[in-house]
């Protein structure tokens, strides 16, 4: 199994956490991000809301941002397990966008290491999501979009 | 080959209306030289100036780094991974 | 599916996880607590290793305190979903004897959570282990046991 | 029924020789006066006071609470879930 990946279908994050446990190990943390959908809000009579998300990437950089946060994850903490996975394209509400799993043999590590490595990728990896609403779209971040109301 | 890939990704791409393009380059000139260029081909980037990060062949670049034909440049919005 | 559990079988980590996916929530964190074996040292000419952990727990006092410490974090922090499982008996090395999962809005308040929760399970929740060794077994916090060698 | 039920678990129940006991009150009585009552049942246990938490009725107790007849005591070695 790779354990920095970037891939297009539905992440099995079952698989992905099972696949950190190691008589080594005594503790695994994990962070999943979903997409999230906030209530409506009511614009110019209608009820306006994110449908999913679509993310896009600049890959081979991508994938290789990825390894370099384990890299600098296995610098900082001592874990036995690292693996980070980004999904692209559409992401509906509720479903996961990343997982992040670390065993480390003992439980500060752990929470610190997965802590450190969301806010790595959110920081280094050249991924971008859109908000796909019922009326257009907008690049997060970017205020860049095709809605009429942003 | 005299030109310079460009890569446009998320809210560069559609304020360029394309994902990509090619600069002509005579020699090297370095990522603060090509920007008007690129302006100039893409007018609608230019408000974006101050929130792009470049890379070049793949790899964080800054301005002042160089950039030679055969060279692929990537303009990267703020990412918003995750 | 119950939220807060005590369960003599394997824990099926990658559903509880998957449980607690929601739009309403952008952040999943989760602790996983395994057995974990160090490298066996030599005494006495042999070497010796813990071989597995068995878990024994005050029922429903136990049950209850798992509930409790999910009010607590339900007081505390602003989430949509938090499930606590401990498993009892035999836990072999890799395997998990407690899962935590906690869905927020946002990361900060999902990975605060987790680690209160599993601070607080080794607080209150009244459980114990003990390693169970080739030579005889010790009791994990009061140090008492069959080992000769303790 | 005049005795109390008393639950030991996992060093205690060890040091005690046994899992469950039970000891006679007459009428009420505190966690602390039951205590040197348990002890003389199973003086195993008398090293492990200072690191002892009780519970009365399944939930957890100070040493001056009350213990009535009927009560179920269980005797908690440090906890070491998770």
């Amino acid at each position: 199994m790779r354990l920095f990946l970037i891939v297009e279908e539905p992440i099995d994050v079952g698989a992905i956490v099972t696949g950190a446990f190691r008589p080594d190990c005594g503790a695994v943390a994990t962070f999943i991000g979903t997409t999230r959908v906030d209530e409506g809000a009511e614009v110019e009579g209608a009820i306006a809301s994110v449908e999913y998300l679509e993310y896009e990437a600049y890959r081979p950089m991508a994938d290789r941002k990825l390894e370099e946060i384990g890299a600098e994850i296995r610098e900082r903490w001592e874990v036995g397990h690292v693996s980070l996975v980004h999904r692209l394209g559409r992401v509906d509400p509720g479903e996961p966008s990343v997982a992040i799993v670390v065993a480390s043999p003992r439980r500060g590590p752990a929470f610190e290491a997965s802590r450190y490595a969301i806010e790595r990728i959110k920081e280094i990896v050249p991924i971008w999501k859109r908000e796909v609403w019922s009326d257009g779209y907008v690049w997060v971040g970017s205020q860049v979009g095709t809605r009429s109301v942003e | 080959m005299s030109g310079v890939r460009i890569l446009l990704f998320g809210a560069a791409a559609d304020r360029a209306g394309t994902r990509q393009t090619e600069v002509a380059l005579n020699g090297g000139a370095t990522l603060a030289e090509l920007w008007p260029v690129l302006v100039d081909l893409h007018p609608g980037l230019a408000p974006m100036r101050d929130t792009l990060a470049f890379a070049v062949n793949g790899e964080y670049a800054r301005m002042e780094d160089a950039v030679s034909p055969g060279d692929e440049v990537a303009v990267l919005p703020p990412v918003s991974g995750g």
